[in-house]
């Protein structure tokens, strides 16, 4: 476990030149307490998996996206952090089209994936296509009510897989990448509810990375776990981040710190900062970054 | 700060290749194409199956739909299809529905909560729980032997109208209980605890808590039972309904004192669903147009008695959300 | 104020009778007399007549000795009054042609209780009828129509088959039979009367060969045997005597309602001079049955209302 | 900090003893009485018992109950008594059979269709229109069976009765389909959106999220939709008692008419039924055979829906 | 508001003496890890208004306290503080008997009322007199579906008081109390579920000031707010501190340090560390409370 340490900075270091920055396109509220200022991007010095650019998205009448622009780093952790309700989650499942399961959602902007520059909320897009790609791991734990063995295979059957030998090679392989093939090499054909929380969200990993995606998407996969299961799939993100390209919401800000590359701060629905971690914690360039990460509000 | 990075950026190890892209293309076409078709046979067996009530409700309006008027309301039935009338019968299925609800609303309703806030997680709960479950599962004849076993001929009260009613509020107590259940579940556990958190007791929570809360929801339920009610012929014809009335039962209300009267609870009735049942029985066309009519009117009542409960429900959902 | 109410019960081929008077009689009382009038069958209506819970019960054939010592243990007096005359009449679908007159050792050999689980083919009855499934539909155990028939073509009343659909309601074997091919029936001539369109009658062929189709015509003069049968009123003598009941049985033999309900449900009606005859025996309380205690064919009216 | 010794003590609003007393009474009346309500339906559970056992049991003493059990012929009031309860169960299970095979795959389609597929919108027009489906009187579907289908069917199929089985078993079938839709919908509507999700975020279809993961998952649920149709089926009573006729009849042809169970009673209760003949006491026997499978299929879709409400 | 201070502790200042001290009772994981030792119960200098001793808790077979003890002092605000999951909300629901709803739910061990030394989780004790004395906040606000006056009322009410001009009276002034008169003065007779969130959570304090209970439990009062309507909520607790005795429950320790007097922290259904709260957080004394007040987990 990454031992990177986190020298909150002081508190009520005032920076008037962002709070007073008149800018467009801000609520009430925050016009009021002045602490809204335009977005600090820092654009990341290593290659790009994905772009998300102005990105918006609505859920019927409600805008929950404003206009997002966020970076993902190819083969590193990208970190989503922000209070309860400032459109993370909603975000996130913008990168596999998750949205589309749902009447009255809509987007506008682009997510790229690149290097193809292919915008995968498009509507031209088959949502499946995009699904195919891009894997998500949840906040619950949502094995499917099969054996273990079977939880695994879904994906690659869903894939047109079927040979008995391929199935076993790749579920043996991904359980062994989530750290779970010592725990249940004996049951795989046993339900996978059997298995313990902690055990069902490893499971849930390996069923994700089961067929290779490009891109892994991660919606607080640890919050409904204890300390101890929360540290054994923090472990796996070191082993994960240099193979695969990940996203991760998260409302534990020392998580983001302990695991990711760069982290991104987002705040009613609009991206407030984005900046490689190390300097995130250290040195937020936004106000409202520094309340948050120093426990002001959130 | 790098600025245009992607355009910089050098061909990766990232892209899928070729043939992974070509597969996903294709197991994204079958999905597409056998959600399409699935879709579509869904469809179909929706239209089809809303399809067969229209067109119940159209061939029960092309047939009977002429005959309902004034004249057909207010005739007792008679020997001559055109001269004939469901007067006794809606009368009889109001009384015997007065009599049904008085007895099983507020009944199923005690039962209900007491199921759902009382009682204690032991056997009996779960017997009774299981019981109630199967009541709503038998078949409504064998409450029609029932009441004929027990009412008519142990307890020597005759066919009447209480005994109908008796025997109707004992069908639809099921369902009352089951969706009063469900109202008292469906309000949040946090709005009991703080109803028990101010003070309350378990009677004070229950009645000025729960029970205004659960209101709609006991409703709708009430109004689907008595829907059902309406409705129900086998457990009537078995405890002896007369076919022909001619007449109606006593007033409930007079004009002296004390302004009610309860003879008709002893009275002789018939119920609409009889008197369809009569008709449709007869070989004459004339008959079964009376048939047809009297089905008409009774569908009509039963689904405005449901579309009634779904208004309720709606209300109370769009109120939750609120 | 309880309105006075004339409880009727009993025979389905005296209930078109009893439906027709009723309701003129409701309206020419104008809502001060209350009729009810139940379908149990003639012994359904024979058993709570005698438990003294009616005050009239229809009858399609006369009272039985059974009957006759339950009244006696009740208490229960009765006037025995012909109502009307009627013939039994046995139906098939109209599109049969090959059972359009049939002999009573035919129907006999159909009915008989022997024939139960064993004659369920048309050839086994007649080896020129087709082969097609039997199907049966006939009066209901309680009925008198159920005891004359098993009485005239079985040989023994109250005994026949039981895989058939018995009904007390007649209007489910004109139902059956003119939805089947194949199917047969038997039920008052009143019911063929109304369903003419629907169902085809069968003619009974006589000792001298002659086939005789059941109508108004066949049994007055009397050829139509052995279905010919007077129908019957029992009044409840100690019920007589009150007023809405006796006005009811006053209207009921009345010659001209008589003549007007009695032909239009499609029975033959009493002679002018039987039916008074049969409105003095009522008043004078004449009870006892003419019959002793079972049904014979070919009486006289004259002797009924004595 | 502790300015509070310097203010007059708040007032605290406690109940006086006697209204907390009026309270304990009315606390301890309450629940007398809502006991007596909910323990009312055991006693009519009871009641059934003992009317069906107590009057069975005078027709069981008449009727040896091994005739009753292997006899073929159901003639109970006729010169030739015989007491063959298989006529009446065969036509009961051929209409109730007939009943599900409509039931079944229509509303196993529906159901998936209204949980996986159709919007929101449309699943709370549908559902409502539906549960009016089930409202439905079931002697307008006998009068539907008998006057409008019955001669419809009698032209494509050659040999079907005016009287029949299979006309009221498919009537049978659309009247209990909203049944089996809406408690195998609820079933599929219990897996938790979770699995769904994790099922279209692995790139599945709504039709492989609906067959590989909700129906495995709703597994339990579906199976008491199709226990409880099916006993909903046994017992009903109208449809049969109008449309498939009422003579006993043993058959494997569902063309021909034969009386059910339910068909059966309601033919003898409409004539005069003497208290304690033999007549009056074959009901109640038929009566117990009745309650006694849909008991059995109620108590087993009791503990399959129980099931699938404690996974989730 | 206050601008209580934060200084975070530096990481990985090891406490040998602490955590390697041997301690009975004591999980297996947490042996292993060698993170547990006693408690350490800094007795407060004020006086008491109850006094948890020893309590040890069980939902069916899942024991959720392990012998508790926490000192409550009166007249001023106590908070809890811990991990999800470690216990908070089912101590603080001890207080009023909350669990006594539930089936199965046993208490071991005193909650002492003071000065009059009375073990409200007795058997002995009515629930509900304990709950008449003692009211309850909830983390959702959970107004009844009543107008905004029944509301308020429905505290007195239960304890039997109809005479219009009492309720009227202390209905105004437990909404001044609880800052919300201004806003819902013309609508008192409109249903209390139109407010907002915040609003909803004041007017449920209204309600439960309305009686003058002696204790107040508040559990996560503002985790489902918005931060403006949060610091409307802590306002209101130095307006209350002085009169009333509070327990609340929070899981953000920004906010515990702001409006409380002391501050336990509780792990594992334990309870670790009870001091002052200026000294909590300046100086906390165990390891495992250091680690979660710099984040390490939770
Ligand atoms: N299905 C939906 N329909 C309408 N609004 C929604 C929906 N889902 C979320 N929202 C709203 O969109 C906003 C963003 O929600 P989102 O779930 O993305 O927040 P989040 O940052 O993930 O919060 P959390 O940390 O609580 O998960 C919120 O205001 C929320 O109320
Ligand atoms: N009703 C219950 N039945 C069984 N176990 C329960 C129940 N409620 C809580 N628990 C368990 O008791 C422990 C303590 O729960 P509690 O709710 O007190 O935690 P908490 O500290 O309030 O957490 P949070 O911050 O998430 O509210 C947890 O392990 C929880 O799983
Ligand atoms: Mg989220
Ligand atoms: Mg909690
Ligand atoms: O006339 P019956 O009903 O007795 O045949």
């Amino acid at each position: 476990m990454s031992e990177l340490a986190l020298p909150t900075p002081p508190i009520e270091k005032h920076r008037p030149s962002l709070s007073r920055a008149p800018a467009s396109n801000i609520d009430e509220d925050e016009k009021e307490q002045g602490l809204t200022a335009p977005p600090v991007l820092v654009h990341p010095k290593r290659e790009l998996r994905a772009d998300v650019r102005k990105l918006s998205f609505w859920y019927g009448d409600f805008q929950a996206l404003h206009a997002v622009n966020l970076p993902v780093v190819n083969n590193g952790v990208t970190a989503l952090i922000g209070a309860s309700g400032c459109g993370k989650s909603t975000l996130l499942r913008c990168f596999n089209r998750m949205h589309d399961l749902y009447p009255g959602t809509r987007y506008d902007g682009d997510i790229m994936l690149l290097p193809e520059e292919k915008n995968i909320v498009s509507v031209k897009i088959d949502p499946i296509m995009v699904r195919l790609r891009i894997g998500m791991v949840f906040q619950k734990p949502n094995p499917f009510p099969k054996s273990i063995y079977e939880n695994v295979a879904s994906g690659l059957r869903v894939r047109g897989i079927t040979q008995r030998a391929a199935l076993d090679e790749r579920v043996e392989s991904s359980l062994r990448q989530a750290a779970l093939w010592d725990e249940v090499k004996d049951r795989l054909h046993q339900s996978a509810l059997g298995l313990s929380g902690g055990q069902q969200q490893r499971l849930c990993i390996a069923r994700t990375l089961a067929p290779n995606p490009e891109i892994i998407l991660f919606d607080e996969p640890t919050s409904a776990l204890d300390p101890i299961a929360t540290a054994k799939i923090e472990d796996l993100f070191h082993d994960l981040r240099s193979d695969y390209t990940i996203v991760i919401v998260t409302h534990n800000m020392q998580q983001a710190a302990r695991i990711s590359d760069y982290t991104a701060f987002m705040h009613l629905g609009r991206m407030v900062e984005f900046q490689a971690t190390d300097d995130f914690f250290v040195n937020p360039s936004h106000l409202r970054t520094e309340q948050y990460i120093t426990g002001r509000f959130g | 700060m790098t600025t245009q990075i992607q355009t910089e950026l050098t061909p990766m190890q990232a892209a899928a290749p070729e043939n992974e892209q070509e597969r996903d293309r294709i197991i994204a076409r079958k999905s597409r194409r056998s959600d399409w078709f699935f879709a579509a046979g869904g469809l179909i067996v929706l239209f089809l199956s809303m399809g067969l009530l229209l067109a119940l409700l159209f061939d029960l309006g092309f047939s009977g739909a002429s005959r309902i008027d004034f004249e057909f309301l207010t005739s007792f039935p008679s020997r001559r299809a055109e001269d004939a009338g469901i007067l006794s019968a809606w009368v009889g299925t109001t009384l015997v529905m007065i009599v049904t609800a008085i007895l099983s609303v507020p009944l199923g309703v005690m039962a209900g909560i007491y199921l759902e806030e009382y009682a204690p997680k032991n056997w009996v709960t779960t017997l009774i729980d299981i019981n109630i479950s199967n009541l709503a599962g038998v078949p409504s004849i064998i409450y029609g032997l029932l009441a004929l076993g027990l009412f008519v001929y142990m307890f020597d009260m005759g066919s009447t109208v209480l005994v109908a009613g008796m025997v109707l509020a004992l069908l639809i107590l099921p369902v009352v209980i089951v969706s009063t259940r469900e109202a008292v579940r469906s309000i949040p556990q946090i709005t009991k605890e703080g109803a028990y958190g101010i003070g309350a007791d378990k009677w004070q929570t229950v009645a000025h808590y729960i029970l205004p809360a659960a209101r709609p929801g006991i409703l709708t339920g009430a109004i689907v039972g008595l829907s059902r009610a309406v409705g129900e012929t086998a457990p009537v014809i078995t405890i002896g309904a007369l076919t022909y009335i001619a007449f109606l039962p006593n007033s409930p209300l007079q004009s002296e004192f004390p302004f009610l009267n309860f003879d008709w609870l002893n009275s002789a009735f018939t119920v609409m669903p009889i008197q369809m049942f009569n008709w449709l029985s007869r070989p004459q066309t004339d008959f079964h147009i009376n048939a047809a009519a009297t089905g008409l009117v009774l569908i009509i009542m039963t689904l405005l008695m449901n579309l009634i409960a779904i208004v309720i429900r709606y209300r109370l959902r769009r109120q939750n959300v609120a | 104020q309880n309105v006075p109410t004339v409880l009727i019960d009993g025979s389905s081929t005296v209930f078109p009778i009893s439906e027709a008077v009723a309701e003129e009689f409701q309206k020419d009382q104008k809502g001060k007399t209350r009729v009810t009038v139940g379908v149990s069958g003639t012994g359904g209506g024979f058993k709570k007549f005698c438990r003294g819970e009616l005050d009239i019960t229809g009858a399609s054939r006369p009272i039985k000795k059974s009957e006759m010592e339950l009244c006696a243990q009740n208490n229960v007096e009765y006037i025995e009054m012909p109502i009307a005359i009627d013939a039994l009449a046995t139906i098939i679908h109209p599109d049969n042609k090959f059972a359009e007159c049939l002999s009573v050792d035919e129907l006999k050999t159909m009915w008989a209780p022997e024939a139960q689980g064993k004659i369920t083919n048309w050839n086994q009855i007649n080896p020129k009828f087709p082969d097609a499934p039997l199907v049966l539909f006939g009066a209901g155990t309680d009925s008198g129509t159920y005891d004359y028939y098993t009485f005239a073509i079985v040989g023994k009343e109250h005994s026949s088959r039981g895989d058939f659909t018995a009904t007390e309601d007649d209007n489910v074997t004109v139902q059956g039979v003119s939805r089947d091919q194949n199917a047969l029936g038997f039920l008052g001539l009143a019911y063929y009367d109304h369903n003419k369109d629907k169902i085809k009658r069968v003619a009974i062929r006589q000792a001298d060969g002659s086939c005789v189709l059941p109508s108004v015509e066949t049994a007055v003069d009397g050829t139509y045997q052995p279905l010919t049968r007077p129908i019957f009123y029992y009044v409840d003598k100690s019920k007589a005597d009150q007023k809405h009941v006796a006005d009811y049985i006053h209207f009921a033999f009345n010659p001209k309602n008589q003549q007007a309900l009695v032909n239009e449900v499609g029975y033959v009606s009493l002679p002018e001079n039987i039916a008074v005859a049969a409105t003095k025996k009522f008043d004078m309380r004449t009870t006892g049955t003419h019959f002793g205690g079972g049904s014979k064919v070919g009486v006289k009216m004259e002797d009924l209302v004595k | 900090m502790d300015d509070a010794i310097a203010r007059p003590p708040i007032h605290r609003f406690m109940p006086t003893p006697a209204y907390r007393a009026r309270r304990l009474a009315m606390d301890r009346i309450s629940r007398i009485a809502m006991f007596c309500a909910a323990a009312l339906s055991v006693l009519i559970t009871t009641g059934i018992v003992y009317v069906l056992v107590s009057e069975s049991w005078g027709f069981f003493t008449t009727v040896p109950l091994l005739d009753f059990l292997t006899d073929t012929q159901w003639t109970p009031v006729f010169a030739n008594p015989r007491f063959g309860i298989w006529p009446l169960l065969t036509a009961t299970l051929w209409a109730a059979g007939i009943a599900l095979l409509i039931a079944i795959p229509l509303g196993t389609v529906l159901a998936i269709y209204l949980s996986e597929f159709a919007r929101p919108s449309v699943r709370e027009t549908v559902k409502p229109c539906l549960e009016m489906l089930e409202a439905v009187p079931t002697i307008v579907y006998g009068y539907f069976a008998l006057l409008v289908l019955t001669p419809f069917f009698q032209k494509f199929i050659p040999g079907l009765g005016g009287f029949n089985l299979l006309v009221p078993g498919i009537v049978l079938g659309i009247m209990i389909l909203p049944y089996v839709v809406s408690v195998s919908e609820d079933a599929m509507r219990a897996v938790p959106g979770s699995l769904r999700e994790g099922a279209y975020a692995l790139g599945m279809s709504r039709l492989q999220t609906g067959l590989r993961v909700i129906v495995p998952g709703a597994f339990s649920g579906i199976t008491a939709a199709y226990v409880l149709g099916m006993s909903r089926a046994v017992g009903e009573t109208m449809v049969l008692a109008v449309a498939a006729g009422q003579g006993p009849n043993l058959t494997l042809d569902p063309r021909e008419g034969a009386a059910t169970i339910t068909a059966y009673i309601v033919q003898m209760s409409l004539g005069d039924l003497p208290h304690g003949s033999l007549a009056y006491q074959s009901i109640f026997a038929v009566g117990l055979v009745l309650f006694l499978i849909t008991l059995l299929f109620n108590v087993i879709g009791y503990y399959l829906r129980k099931r699938y409400r404690e996974v989730y």
